[in-house]
């Protein structure tokens, strides 16, 4: 730590780790005695937490906006010599930011719930599950280690297990719960796989070190250090590590888990879904993004664009309430990984924020709606009717008013409609891809992303109108009822985050607000070599060219002097010679110079050229990297298009569900392809069953029979000739060790049967036996 | 320290006999008067006269009763152990006899002058003891056994006391010689112990509470050891027929009468020597003093706590077992022992 | 007369400790002991040990003594007169009286043989005073350490012989 | 024929055998005891005769009061682990205590 005063943002971020943990023990333990009273236990803790939270990251924006990371180094546990290992804990701006995230939006689920699932029978242990995952998601958010956030990573695979499968007498949600955690641990391979190829080179957890290793110092003549002394490996590296992110935010194509977690109970789903667990995936890339090389990057935003679109296709066809949600969440995700990937580092982490709010708030909504809808079959005395799905529900809009403005708002601000959050960030991500397919070519970028935009706004007002609008298509949905307090308060708040004013005041461009300026995109450590040359911050390039042109000035030097040498020469001949050869001197001398021109120009990177004359207008203190002057140039013509297609897609929704124009059946039949794909999902999961499940089960057939027949029959084998062996020498045990062992035992009971005469018990004779002694001893010795 | 035998006859054994046979001498006109004296007070006590018939108003009853006891057929009950039944009596007189070998008569007499006397007499009490239990157990009575273990306990637990009380005497005389601790006494009356002996200044009056404590519970632990009432519990009469001596009658009944008797004057001629100056005449060095007024006074003040002894006998009512163990253990130990330790540290300073 | 005195004590003693080692009254033996004991006394005093003499006589017959009769009494069924207790077999009271007999034998060696023993007794002038004075001396200065740890052993033996004799059903 | 050192070293002897006798063979525990303290008594003789002829050197006779002191705490002691005897086996015959042998 470079300062003393720090305001205790360390501890206090301590305090903030474990309270969750003190709840999770406290109602795991005494859960069960104090029923009612372990809500409002893990409640209160968590708004404990909440208000920590807060003053974090007051006091972290406020006065130490520019500090870095703020962390505490111990060592935990030493392996060998010299080989400590060490651990500890960070804050810096984007910590600070996900700690509020996630205390918030934690502590309106809590509240949510404790209405959501009065009725539970494992009240107690639903609130002691959040308070673990909660704490586990913390402990990934102020990890300043890959250790550490290792650690905590699978502690929020196995949170999200337990809560996913939270009703675990349904079949489905078991089996969605295991799902989740095996599909999880297909991405953790990798990353773990990822650390260890870090640790390996580095023989470090901490992110700075590592990172400061790959940067090396090319002033001080350090040069950096790669794994494996290959750029190759460290893009490996990189990826390796995005396959957590991949499996954790449910990217393509480890996505899978996550519209089956909806089994959970739908608070659950809000905090996976918005805050937490997708997060980590996102907050991971975002952590690690200094390291990424140019390829890896490419593969980040490749896969992010990917998954937008393809979510955003099966979103469209979906039938159940919270799947719609769900696959809406894989393709905001994709966006947000997307983000990352072309560079747009902050509008990316904009985006996981001020998602968290809006689909915090939709799925609390979805929440309400599903609570309502519960009840009113519980009147109706029905128990088999869906209440998820969406062709049970319509005109919500009048039973559950505020339940229907909220969701409604959350939808705007999630399609990317002006003056709300979602469209500040969504408007980031595609200007950013857009200028990175300026600058690389890559154009399937951004046409993923803005038809992702498109179908967002389609599938959304979709879900909004067949849900809320119109008139209720079964008597269930005449019968709902707007819910209680603690219900439609976290969603009133969290419809209410989701307005501009929060991040910048500007509607249309948050590159100036406070969140922007908070939330820089870290410096890159990858060598200039293995990266876009557009994400190398403008210092950085100056000091490599600097040790460049020192390179080429002594190279000019070099030339210079075998030049000057050469004219010498010529000129001593042309002397010696009278004047003819006075033009090729001339000659000579123009070739030096332009020699000389040529080699400072090379030295020279050519994109420095623009800066500097930019920077000479003095229009800006700040030094830009060129991709984000292409950012703010495709900032208006990304808005334009991305209101538009938004609006076409709304109208499109309107249109069809709304109006009726056009017969979404027809549409069906028409795109039948198309929709089938669309509605299975593009059969992904049965690829995955043919193909991965199929072979895996069937390789492990072979291996059972390779075991039974070959490994078996060695072990028989084995057996049988150790039995033969066994009886021989049991034979030989019989009767000659036996014999032995017999004849000491004999001789040695026999030794014992005679001592044992003298052993009487009675004092008497010991006393006489005692005397007998000192008197021989004092009749021999005396 | 002279005696006078010697002094007549010269260091033979004929000198020796004689030597022992005066406190024998001694004993058998005393323990008539004794039986008078117990019989006559006893009398007046209850306002009744007394034995009348034999002699002068049955000044001769104590001699009758003798010959009564020595006419008397000596029974042996069969299923009594005999040898140790026999023997009893005589080991309790020899335990009581002893004693006299040490106790000083006068200046000039002292049957045995050895420097241990009060150690002497202390130690030959446990004689008693053994020959109680010996005839309690010999009797092959249950009275007399029981009686035996009362008595015994009882001697047991206030020997402490008066050991204590001895110890005191001895830590302020420096000896354990009577006929010293006498001498240290003598002059007038307010060099006796019991008035803070010898020493004189304020520090006698500092003595004086400690001395007047010790002789009381001499007293009291003297009349236990002597089973005299109200401690006559090993023979109370109305509980367990005799005690010890139940099944005695005859010559061997006279010997436990008369180890009592002899007892009695042994404990007052300790009190006597202790705490009241022994054989020194209370007037001084001056008048009525010598070797034959020692005498005198030496028998006439152990009388005087024969006689108190007697009195208490009519006077006080017997105490249960709890109460005698309580009294002795609880109460006389620890205020001797808290004297023993005051008189030490007077002795110290002074 | 002193050799006289000796031989009579030295018999009583014997004899009364003969009584004590064979009799199978043990009230006999416990009784016996008595007379033992005395005669040590006795022997005591022929030794000019007088304060060791009467110390003998009050300790063994006023204390040993009367414990030892106690402890009879109460672990013996004392209403019978003859109790009877034997020994622990013919054998070993064989065995004993051959231990007993060569170790008698062997002391008696020991007492003529012995080369520092003196055969005629010194003569040494007697003191007039008693041994007590000199005995406290000793024991305050020479024997302290000694003198204080055995009236502690004395204070835990009581403590301790208190805490083992007590009733344990309370 | 004076009576010597001699005398009362045989004495003490004849008294030791008697007590170990006493000891070896006795079934009563208290019989027992009453051997030990016939040994202890020899050994006070012993003392005290090397006492008195080797001038009055009274050291031998602190040592016998040391023994008699020994000899109060033994015997309490014994006896009172001879009355838990008894309430433990309503009988004292030590060679029927024989716990030790097994």
């Amino acid at each position: 730590m470079t300062q003393e005063n720090l305001l205790m943002i360390p501890e206090i971020s301590v305090v903030i780790l474990l309270l969750p943990l003190l709840g999770f023990l406290f109602n795991i333990f005494f859960g069960k005695r104090i029923g009612r009273l372990s809500s409002t236990i893990a409640t209160g803790i968590m708004g404990i937490c909440l208000a920590l939270a807060s003053y974090i990251a007051f006091t972290k924006f406020v006065y130490y906006p520019d500090n870095g990371m703020i962390q505490l180094k111990f060592d935990w546990f030493t392996l060998g010599p010299g080989n400590a290992v060490s651990v500890g804990i960070g804050v810096d701006n984007m910590t600070a930011m996900m700690l509020v995230v996630v205390t918030l939006i934690s502590f309106l689920v809590h509240l949510f719930s404790t209405e959501y699932m009065r009725d539970d029978k494992r009240y107690s242990r639903f609130f002691a599950y959040l308070g673990i995952f909660t704490f586990s998601m913390l402990g990934i958010v102020i990890a300043n280690n890959f250790l550490f956030m290792y650690i905590f990573w699978e502690l929020v695979g196995l949170s999200s297990y337990l809560l996913i499968g939270f009703w675990y007498e349904k079949d489905s949600a078991a089996n969605a719960s295991k799902k989740a955690f095996i599909t999880n641990r297909v991405g953790d391979l990798g990353f773990f796989a990822g650390i260890m190829i870090l640790f390996f080179t580095y023989r470090t957890f901490f992110f700075d070190d590592i990172f400061a290793k790959i940067l090396g110092d090319s002033l001080h003549g350090i040069a950096p250090i790669l794994p494996f002394n290959s750029g190759f490996w460290l893009t490996v590296a990189g990826i390796l590590i995005f396959c957590g992110a991949i499996g954790k935010s449910a990217q393509f194509p480890l996505h899978i888990w996550l519209p089956d977690a909806m089994e959970g109970p739908t608070p659950v789903s809000a905090l996976i879904h918005a805050a937490t667990m997708v997060a980590a995936g996102v907050y991971l890339t975002a952590r690690v993004f200094p390291m990424f090389t140019a390829h890896a990057l490419l593969f980040v935003a490749y896969t992010g664009a990917i998954t937008a679109f393809l979510a955003a296709t099966i979103a469209i066809t979906q039938n159940d309430f919270k799947k719609v949600l769900a696959y809406s969440t894989v393709s905001q995700l994709g966006y947000m990984v997307m983000g990352i990937g072309v560079g747009a580092f902050t509008n990316g982490f904009f985006h996981l924020v001020t998602h968290a709010w809006f689909k915090a708030c939709l799925f609390l909504a979805s929440g309400s709606v599903i609570h309502a809808m519960h009840h009113a079959m519980h009147h109706l005395n029905d128990h088999h009717t869906d209440p998820q799905d969406i062709r049970n529900m319509g005109g919500l809009r009048k039973t559950m008013p505020l339940t229907y403005l909220t969701f409604l708002f959350a939808t705007i601000a999630i399609s990317g409609v002006p003056f709300t959050s979602g469209f500040l960030s969504k408007d980031g991500i595609l200007a950013g891809t857009l200028a990175f397919a300026q600058l690389t070519g890559n154009w399937l970028i951004p046409i993923a992303g803005f038809g992702a935009a498109g179908m967002t706004a389609f599938y959304m007002f979709r879900l909004t109108i067949e849900a809320f609008h119109g008139v209720p298509k079964t008597k269930i949905a005449t019968q709902t009822k707007e819910n209680k307090f603690v219900i439609v308060f976290p969603l009133v708040l969290l419809a209410v985050m989701s307005f501009w004013f929060f991040y910048s005041a500007n509607p249309i461009d948050a590159s100036k607000g406070w969140f922007a300026s908070r939330m820089k995109a870290p410096a890159t450590s990858v060598p200039t070599a293995y990266q876009f040359r557009f994400l190398v911050p403008e210092e950085r390039l100056k000091q490599e060219e600097e040790a460049q042109e020192k390179l080429e000035k002594a190279n000019v030097d070099e030339n210079t002097e075998k030049l000057k040498k050469r004219i010498h020469e010529e000129l001593e001949i042309a002397y010696a010679t009278g004047q003819e050869n006075r033009d090729s001197v001339e000659k000579y001398k123009q070739e030096f110079l332009k020699n000389k021109e040529e080699a400072k120009a090379r030295a020279r990177h050519p994109l420095m050229a623009k800066k500097s004359m930019k920077d000479g207008s003095g229009e800006k203190e700040e030094f830009l990297t060129v991709f984000e002057e292409k950012i703010e140039e495709a900032h208006l013509p990304a808005m334009f298009i991305s209101v538009l297609i938004a609006g076409l897609g709304i109208l499109l929704s309107f249109t069809v569900y709304q109006f009726k124009a056009m017969n979404s059946d027809n549409l069906a039949n028409q795109f039948g392809l198309l929709y089938r794909l669309s509605y299975n999902k593009w059969y992904i999961d049965e690829i995955y069953d043919a193909s991965v499940i199929w072979f895996t089960l069937n390789f492990s057939k072979v291996l059972g029979l390779f075991d039974l027949k070959v490994i078996d029959g060695i072990v028989n084998l084995t057996a049988w000739v150790a039995r033969l062996a066994g009886q021989a020498t049991g034979i030989f045990d019989n009767v000659v060790v036996d014999g032995l062992v017999n004849l000491i035992a004999n001789v040695t009971g026999t030794l014992g049967s005679i001592m044992r005469k003298f052993q009487t018990g009675r004092v008497q004779t010991y006393i006489g036996l005692t005397i007998v002694v000192v008197i021989l001893l004092v009749y021999f010795l005396a | 320290m002279g005696n006078f035998v010697f002094d007549l006859i010269g260091k033979n054994i004929v000198a020796a006999l004689v030597i022992c046979i005066i406190p024998l001498v001694f004993i058998l006109p005393y323990a008539l008067i004794a039986i008078l004296g117990e019989l006559k007070i006893g009398a007046w006590m209850q306002d009744r006269v007394g034995p009348m018939r034999t002699g002068w108003k049955g000044v001769l009853q104590p001699v009758a009763e003798v010959v009564k006891l020595l006419q008397k057929e000596d029974i042996t009950p069969t299923i009594a152990n005999k040898p140790l039944f026999n023997l009893a009596p005589f080991i309790v007189f020899i335990g009581a006899f002893a004693a006299f070998a040490v106790l000083p008569f006068s200046e000039k007499f002292i049957p045995s002058g050895i420097n241990l006397g009060l150690f002497f007499v202390f130690a030959v009490g446990s004689f008693a003891v053994i020959g109680i239990v010996m005839g309690g157990w010999a009797s092959n009575n249950k009275y007399s056994l029981l009686g035996a273990m009362r008595s015994v306990a009882q001697i047991i637990s206030y020997e402490l006391p008066a050991g204590m009380v001895f110890l005191s005497i001895a830590t302020i005389a420096g000896t354990l010689d009577m006929q010293t601790i006498i001498l240290n006494q003598s002059g007038p009356i307010w060099n006796w112990y019991i008035f803070g002996g010898p020493q004189g200044g304020a520090i006698k009056f500092l003595f004086i509470p400690f001395f007047v404590i010790l002789f009381i519970v001499y007293l009291i632990s003297s009349l236990a050891e002597t089973n005299r009432t109200p401690f006559d519990i090993p023979e109370g009469e109305s509980e367990i027929v005799a005690g010890y001596h139940t099944e005695y009658s005859g010559m061997k009944f006279a010997m436990f009468f008369m180890a009592e008797y002899a007892n009695m004057y042994v404990v007052s001629a300790i009190i006597v020597i202790l705490f009241l100056g022994g054989w020194s005449s209370p007037f001084g060095t001056s008048f009525m003093d010598g070797p034959i007024w020692g005498i005198f006074w030496m028998v006439g003040k152990a009388f005087f706590f024969v006689f108190v002894q007697i009195w208490l006998r009519w006077t006080l009512p017997r105490l249960r077992v709890d109460q005698l163990m309580y009294l002795g253990w609880k109460v006389l130990l620890p205020l001797s022992i808290a004297c023993f330790m005051a008189i030490a540290f007077l002795a110290m300073i002074n | 007369m002193l050799e006289a005195l000796f031989y009579i004590f030295a018999a009583m003693i014997i004899g009364s400790a003969a009584v004590t080692a064979f009799t199978k009254n043990i009230l006999y033996a416990a009784f016996a002991l008595l007379f033992t004991f005395f005669g040590v006394a006795a022997i005591y005093v022929l030794l000019s040990a007088d304060f060791l003499a009467i110390s003998q006589i009050m300790i063994y017959i006023g204390g040993i003594l009367v414990l030892i009769i106690f402890g009879v009494m109460l672990t013996t069924n004392v209403s019978i007169v003859d109790i009877k207790e034997g020994f622990t077999g013919k054998t070993s009271f064989i065995i004993a009286g051959i231990f007993s007999a060569i170790t008698c034998i062997f002391f008696i060696y020991l007492a003529f043989k012995m080369p520092f023993i003196n055969h005629a007794p010194k003569d040494v002038k007697l003191p007039n005073d008693s041994t007590i004075k000199p005995l406290g001396k000793l024991l305050m200065t020479n024997y302290l350490l000694a003198f204080e740890v055995a009236s502690v052993v004395l204070l835990i033996a009581i403590i301790g012989a208190a805490m083992i004799a007590r009733r344990h059903d309370d | 024929m004076g009576i010597g050192l001699t005398h009362y070293l045989i004495l003490s002897g004849i008294l030791f055998a008697i007590g170990l006798f006493a000891v070896i063979t006795r079934r009563n525990a208290i019989m027992v005891l009453m051997g030990l303290e016939l040994i202890l008594n020899s050994a006070n003789i012993n003392f005290i005769a090397f006492s008195r002829f080797g001038g009055i050197n009274l050291d031998g006779q602190v040592a016998a009061i040391f023994v008699i002191v020994l000899a109060v705490t033994e015997a309490a002691i014994a006896l009172a682990i001879i009355l838990n005897i008894y309430q433990n086996y309503k009988h004292i015959r030590i060679d029927e205590i024989n716990k030790l042998k097994e």
